[in-house]
């Protein structure tokens, strides 16, 4: 795209903007979980190419940098020391996931302030974003990030930037193993599925790719060797956008606004029909009439 | 700094929403948004080799600020190489943040010397350790050049200096220690890391 | 690496031991994560933590820090035992037919070979040799049947570490090593190759060049050596260790791994002769041969017109190797320089980029040694512990006062590598240019013009004043267009070389082969009688009439085997795999035609750029191995190590246990110990846990400590303890730990992980911890004076003189 | 101060100064939570944040003037709890709602100073920004609550849309009733008085109880007949 614009699908508290002549694929980051070292260069290759600063952290007896992401962090892998007849050090890049039905989005009040791209990218607009944090609530990957300081939310952007400009994201392109791997939706699942044949050949009989279609497929798939167990991983075995929001979005929205408006019909049809209840007062009835 | 930058530098879509927002359905019109501008979009890329491990991954330094007068360029972002047969443009967390290797605030910018005994740096000219620095080493070797041992073989072996390092440094380097302070001046002691 | 980074990608089966290449060489390592999804290929990782490496292996076998010799000889013998062997291999490439000599003996009681003085603590190398025949060749038996030839020494001398006793000493169960053998070993069919990526988890070990000699032995008998996707490979672990090493960045050798010429070589037609081997089999080719057009083309380049056939190529302005009184030659490698100066034999120390309060062993007696000296110049980008070691924090380590230490220091800022040209040589010897980004900054200036203005203003000091010996440095050929800062490809061209005067062709005196002033191109392009000049020769055709070729960009691979020969310059000659001959069988066929490195084609070889003459055939015997005067690889090494013609399991100098093969002689005979009040070792009984230390990936040595990223990854120091342990000890994660050696103690956050699993070696129940690197006194976070080597042993290997970081004593309690 | 007092001849004092503060702060705070809460709760409504000075301000400041509401409304409880009680009367008040829309107050049990609409009004916004405060606790720090508590995330969310909306119902019956349906309502919250007859058509029981008067018949004769469809 020209001037590094994109087109968008999906816009918060908007209406859905009506799809543009051109096509495009759905781009896809692909993690391999069992070809990851754990090595960390895409969490600092997202800070580095996004300008976030270093965090202040403390070991607390692990190899993971943080407990959680946050607002200056926005790639983590997460470590987890698994026992499944053996040993098992397993290590997960986590971040937002960029689902295809996207909480966030859903959930968030202002407008533009999430949008999705034609190309499945999920993308925060702080520009527009007020910091209520619904977005928080509407995630069900536990991914956007408030600043204390700027009181906005963020998280991975899939380095839209790049993306725009026909580059893959920091961390893809730092990865050193190549267990991150970017690409169409499609190219990616089949690589996915490829790899998960391979793994199931070797012995991983529960290997499988993590897309889970509670929130219609995520744009960041994830092959696990042991699928059986994605909590092991750290990750919600069927996830979906919180049902709170859900009714909120689609039912308590409608009928708020519906009641709203019904409430304020009947005030008018009331008065229309039977109009006020005036006192007539006994001294001044005559001249005052209506105090009105 | 911990404030992150404002990604975007303007959006298309702020009109989208508001009093506009309430109908149903569709837009009518595709909406566009405008990217942050890519931030290596003006820079020169000059290609580099990481000074860490032995991999030797091919970086891409981007600088900006060069091609004017009084200008120092300096780098803005580093990236693997994606040409580098080896790296193919990857890059482990170390190479990832080598920007912070090169703009850092704790680089060394003068020459630092502490007296015998103190316990503070003094700031120095280049001119001055240099001058010291030489009549020192010559003070040394004059008093300690082993030219021939007790056997009467000829040694020209200076071993009352050492020279330890290279491996951070290039091979041209490399080869100007030792033929400088071994060929040249007949040290001995002169080792780097790779014992270590 | 005798193989590439890029080559691990072609590999069957890859060990990962004595390293954790996805820890410090995670980008490398992506080329075994492509071996696995392309090639189905197998990762066994043995070491003593569940490494990063081990994570994503396909097996992993835990043992006890210092046994790797023993688990490597189990594999020998059970490859032996299981027939395992690429026999049609070993009988052509190595030395396995030869036969040795009727007095070589190894006493497995005491666990010594034939020679030992026990007086002297050494070995008398003599019967560790061959029988000679009497054109002073060595004779051999192509049956491979006589009991005294290498092959059934060999078989004999290994018979002893049988499985269960790869256990006892390991640690490991025998199932686990059983499972890894078997398909460690399955590599021994010519269709199958294996590699081995060690790195200082082989190295830092008091026995660490015998067990590199045990990897070689392994890969030699299961034909892995040469071929694509085999190979012994030393990851390692700085940018340009590598060019350092070749360099002559070592006390004992001349760029180029000539041998320095020492004490007793009083010319250079001594020294040559001294340190030239001749062949040992008819038609060995024996290229070290060619020392002297080496050897000679050096001292041209470094006395330029100096160096005259008159003052015999100016061979006594270079120093000799001085001797001991006792009659061994001095020993001036790291720690040695260390002890040394700890006991007042120096007076100056120049140090650039090098960090020896934290990265030699024993910080303590470092700092000491340090303390004794009149100056010390320390040349960095960054401040660190060395240039600051006067500092009160840091000397209160040793009892010692800023006002005690009455040494001069110098702290120069130096440019990095962004902010100059030159070459970095890789672990597979690529020797690669990269361009200057930037200028330094603030007043920072190049290494190589801080060399320069020292070495001239010393010069100039010698020409005003005069003093000892001057002339050396008078005549040094300084040529640089500008002296004071010279352009680095002006000295890559001088370690290249060229021709000083026209130069005839040896076979054809006809036709000229070099121009005056023409770049060499090739290693016999050098020559012996001051008509070349070449810095190194190693490196010749680096830099030719066509061109820096360490700047070439190419990505080309028509091998698809990923050769990349026209990407930078690979030396020796551009030979992508070491030893490829041995890649085809004794007809030139490659033994996989799948793989092939290089091929016969009937007239020449075609491929890699063969380890071999590219126009001799086959038949010629020239032997695979060119630099071995037996022109075959020595499974038996005569005479070169001091420790051994054989590897055999020694205990670390610190253990837990006693050598359960042999107890009298239960570590290292060969040991050279330390003398200073500093060179302590620990007991058991008071130490009993096995300790390591090791690099993070998310650092780099002690460099990384000043960045912020890097210190957000991993922020501070921390001992990694096995969670029983940790439980006897009520240690909770992130509680605050000390762990003491026999040298000292520091103290570190508690990461408590099954990853280490208490082990049972010899009967006794055996705990192993580790603690990265990485940190000190100065730097961003939490540094907190975290010095590693506060507590690792001055011991070093007899052969390497690399000390034993891997596998001492410790205790640990809660802080 | 109570209320009650003649102020003026045929004139009474409904609510005191301090009465009509809090209610007015209660009042304005409502509004401007409606208004900033809307644009919050449907995006069909966020143009109202424009009014507010912009969805950013109107995001810092809602939680701020809830918290300010709440505390009016507290107050409210405090000066008024013993007023709003229900009593046996509005149980006889609710059963007559009917005749009461229908403006048929002739047929409506007399009320005290609060007819039941009134007091279920109070109770309404008592409880609910009591819910809404601590709803709105969880929505204003969100990003403190622990992942695996992520259902109380979702419960605020839930509770605090729902109540909201029950309010917005409340103050639209009430906005209604105090200023178009019942007259004099208006003056009684912004001067404090209202007329004799009004005290008396309206809230008969406290009319009696603060002149002594023990007739305890609604005074709706007074009310001017307002079927508009004849």
């Amino acid at each position: 795209m020209a001037g590094g614009t994109l087109e968008l699908r999906r816009i918060s508290a908007s209406k859905s903007p009506a799809p543009g002549i051109r096509q495009m694929p759905t781009v896809t980051k692909y993690i391999d979980t069992t070809t990851c070292i754990g090595c960390k260069a895409c969490e600092v290759a997202c800070q580095e190419w996004n300008d976030l600063p270093a965090e202040t952290t403390v070991q607390i007896g692990t190899y993971q940098t943080l407990p959680d992401m946050t607002a200056n962090f926005w790639n983590l892998i997460r470590f987890a020391e698994y026992e499944n007849g053996g040993l098992h050090w397993l290590m997960r890049k986590d971040q937002c996931m960029h689902c295809e039905d996207p909480g966030c989005l859903k959930a968030c009040p202002a407008p533009s302030a999430i949008v999705q791209y034609m190309n499945g990218i999920v993308d925060f607009q702080q520009d527009h974003c007020i910091g209520c944090g619904y977005c928080i609530t509407g995630c069900p990957f536990n991914i956007p990030k408030f600043h204390n300081k700027t009181k906005k939310v963020y998280k991975c952007t899939l380095c839209v930037d790049r993306v725009a400009v026909g580059l893959e994201p920091a961390c893809i392109k730092a990865c050193p193993t190549g267990c991150l791997q970017f690409g169409t939706k499609s190219q990616m699942v089949q690589l996915a599925h490829h790899r998960v044949e391979q793994l199931k050949n070797q012995g991983y009989s529960q290997a499988t790719v993590y897309d889970p279609p509670g929130v219609g497929g995520t744009n960041v798939i994830t092959v696990l060797a042991y699928g059986d167990r994605p909590d092991a991983y750290g990750l919600p075995r069927n996830p979906t956008i919180p049902l709170a929001v859900r009714l909120w979005k689609d039912v308590l929205q409608w009928l708020g606004n519906l009641s709203i408006v019904g409430g304020l019909i009947i005030a008018a049809l009331h008065y229309l029909r039977f109009g006020p209840k005036a006192v007539k007062e006994e001294a001044q009835a005559a001249e005052s009439g209506d105090e009105i | 700094m911990d404030i992150p930058m404002t990604r975007r530098s303007f959006l298309k879509i702020g009109t989208i929403g508001g009093l506009t927002a309430s109908t149903f359905g569709f837009d009518l019109k595709p909406a566009f948004a405008q990217v942050r501008t890519l931030k290596i979009a003006r820079t020169t890329e000059t290609r580099s080799i990481c000074p860490y491990c032995s991999v030797s991954c091919g970086v891409i330094l981007h600088t900006l600020g060069d091609r004017s007068k009084n200008v120092r360029p300096t780098v803005v972002h580093v990236e693997g190489d994606p040409d580098h047969p080896i790296n193919q443009g990857s890059l482990c967390p170390k190479g990832v943040t080598l920007k912070e290797n090169i703009v850092n605030d704790r680089r060394l910018t003068q020459v630092l010397y502490r007296a015998p005994g103190s316990d503070h740096w003094e700031a120095k000219s280049w001119e001055w350790a240099f001058d010291r620095i030489a009549l020192l080493i010559k003070q040394t070797r004059d008093a300690r050049l082993i030219e021939k041992d007790t056997r009467g073989r000829i040694l020209n072996a200076l071993t009352a200096v050492g020279v330890i390092g290279g491996c951070t440094d290039c091979t041209e380097n490399n080869y100007l220690l030792v033929k400088a302070f071994r060929a040249g001046l007949g040290v001995i002691p002169l080792e780097q890391q790779a014992r270590i | 690496m005798t193989n590439g980074w890029t080559d691990i990608r072609n590999a069957d089966v890859i060990l990962a031991m004595g390293g954790n290449p996805a820890e410090n060489h995670p980008v490398g390592f992506r080329f075994v994560m492509e071996a696995k999804r392309n090639r189905n290929a197998r990762l066994i990782a043995v070491d003593p933590r569940f490494t990063r490496t081990a994570a994503v292996a396909d097996y992993f076998v835990q043992i006890r820090a210092g046994t790797d010799i023993a688990f490597l000889a189990g594999l020998i013998h059970y490859a032996f035992t299981h027939n395992r062997v690429h026999e049609a291999y070993v009988r052509a490439y190595t030395n396995a037919s030869f036969l040795v000599r009727q007095d070589y003996a190894f006493n497995e009681e005491e666990g010594i070979f034939s020679g030992w003085d026990q007086e002297k603590g050494s070995y008398d190398k003599a019967s560790w040799n061959y029988e000679f025949d009497a054109q002073g060749f060595a004779t051999v038996d192509p049956s491979l049947g006589h009991p005294r030839c290498v092959f059934q020494l060999m078989k004999g001398f290994y018979s002893r570490y049988t499985p269960e006793m790869v256990s006892e000493t390991c640690g490991c169960r025998v199932e686990d090593f059983l499972k890894a053998a078997e398909i460690i070993t399955s590599t021994y069919t010519p269709d199958r190759a294996g590699t081995i990526l060690y790195a200082l988890g082989w190295t830092h070990h008091s026995h660490s060049v015998q067990l590199i000699h045990a990897a070689a032995m392994l890969q030699l008998l299961l034909g892995n050596i040469g071929c694509a996707g085999g190979g012994v490979n030393a990851l390692r672990g700085h940018a340009n260790i590598q060019g350092g090493t070749d360099c002559g960045m070592a006390y004992h050798n001349l760029p180029g791994y000539i041998p320095i010429p020492k004490a007793n070589h009083q010319s250079s037609g001594q020294f040559l002769e001294a340190v030239t081997p001749r062949p040992l089999r008819p038609n060995s080719m024996n290229f070290w041969g060619n020392t002297d057009r080496f050897f000679i083309s050096q001292m041209k380049a470094y006395y330029g017109e100096a160096a005259s056939r008159e003052n015999d190529f100016g061979y006594h302005f270079h120093p000799k190797l001085p001797q001991t009184p006792a009659g061994d030659y001095e020993n001036w490698s790291w720690a040695y320089i260390f002890d040394h100066m700890y006991q007042g034999r120096m007076e100056g120390l120049l140090s650039f980029g090098m960090n020896p309060v934290a990265n030699g062993p024993h910080s303590k007696k470092v700092i000491n040694a340090l303390a004794t000296l009149k100056w010390l110049v320390v040349t960095e980008c960054f401040e660190q512990e060395t240039s600051t070691f006067w500092k009160r924090e840091i000397l209160e380590l040793i009892q010692k006062r800023p006002e005690e230490v009455q040494t001069e220091v110098f702290l120069l800022p130096a440019a990095n590598f962004a902010e100059k040209d030159g070459t970095f040589v890789n672990s597979a010897r690529w020797i690669q240019w990269k361009w200057k980004a930037v200028d330094p900054p603030g007043e920072a200036r190049s290494d190589q013009e801080i060399i320069s203005r020292l070495f001239l203003k010393i010069r100039e000091l010698y020409e005003k004043d005069g003093g000892r010996f001057p002339d050396p440095i008078l005549h040094l050929n300084w040529w640089y267009t500008n002296p004071f800062d010279p352009s680095l490809e002006e000295v890559l061209k001088e370690i290249n070389g060229w021709a000083l005067k026209d130069v005839r062709d040896e076979r054809d005196p006809q036709r000229m082969a070099l121009r005056a002033g023409q770049l060499l191109s090739n290693f016999l392009d050098a020559q012996a009688d001051g008509s070349t000049l070449s810095g190194n020769w190693l490196y010749i055709g680096m830099y030719t009439e066509a061109g820096n070729l360490t700047q070439r960009r190419s990505t080309a691979d028509p091998s698809g085997l990923g050769r990349y020969s026209e990407w930078a310059f690979n030396w020796p000659a551009n030979r992508r795999i070491l030893y490829n001959r041995c890649s085809a069988d004794d007809q030139g066929r490659p033994w996989d035609p799948s793989r092939p490195v290089i091929r016969w084609d009937g007239g020449k070889w075609v491929g890699d750029v063969p380890d071999y003459g590219s126009d001799s055939a086959p038949e010629a015997g020239l032997g695979a191995f060119l630099m071995i005067p037996e022109g075959g690889a020595r499974l038996f090494v005569p005479g070169q190590f001091v420790d051994g013609p054989f590897s055999e399991h020694y205990e670390p100098a610190e253990s837990p246990v006693l050598n359960p093969l042999h107890s009298r002689h239960s570590s290292n005979p060969a040991i050279a110990h330390f003398k200073t009040e500093w060179d302590v070792l620990g007991r058991a009984e008071e130490f009993p846990i096995v300790c390591t230390t090791y690099r993070l990936t998310e650092h780099f040595h002690y460099w990384t400590k000043n960045n912020a990223y890097n210190m957000q990854l991993q922020p501070e120091f921390f001992v990694e303890i096995p969670e029983d342990l940790a439980k006897e000890k009520g240690i909770e994660k992130g509680d605050r730990v000390r762990v003491s050696s026999a040298r000292g103690s520091i103290e570190g956050k508690a990461l408590v992980t099954k990853r280490l699993q208490p082990m049972n070696v010899a009967g006794k129940k055996v705990y192993q911890i580790g603690f990265p690197i990485h940190w000190g006194f100065l730097g961003r976070g939490q540094q907190k004076g975290s010095l590693a080597n506060l507590v690792t042993p001055t011991i070093v290997d007899p052969n390497s003189f690399a000390p034993e970081y891997k596998g001492f004593l410790v205790k640990l309690e809660k802080a | 101060m109570k209320s009650g007092r003649v102020k003026l001849p045929g004139q009474i004092e409904r609510y005191t100064f301090s009465e009509r503060v809090v209610h007015w702060i209660a009042g304005g705070g409502y509004v401007y939570l409606l208004l900033s809460g809307l644009a919050f709760f449907s995006s069909h409504f966020y143009w109202l944040a424009s009014l507010l000075g912009g969805g950013l301000a109107a995001r810092v400041w809602h939680p701020w003037v809830g918290l300010l509401f709440v505390i009016a409304v507290v107050w409210m409880h405090h000066i008024w709890r013993r007023d709003m009680r229900l009593t046996e009367a509005d149980r006889a008040w609710s059963k007559a709602l009917w005749h009461y829309i229908r403006n048929e107050d002739s047929n409506v049990p007399p009320a005290g100073r609060f007819n039941t609409g009134q007091k279920q009004f109070f109770w309404l916004m008592y409880f609910g920004g009591i819910l809404l405060l601590v709803s709105g606790l969880i929505l204003w720090f969100t990003e403190y609550v622990p992942w695996n508590w992520r259902a109380v995330r979702s419960f605020a969310v839930l509770v605090h849309v729902v109540v909201a909306l029950l309010t917005v119902g409340g103050f639209i019956v009430h906005i209604y009733m105090g200023t178009l349906v019942v007259r004099g309502g208006w003056g009684a919250i912004t001067q404090g008085t209202v007329s004799e007859t009004w005290a008396r058509a309206h809230h008969r029981l406290w009319w009696n109880e603060i002149t002594g008067d023990a007739t305890a018949k609604n005074d709706s004769l007074l009310l001017e007949p307002t079927d508009r469809t004849s």
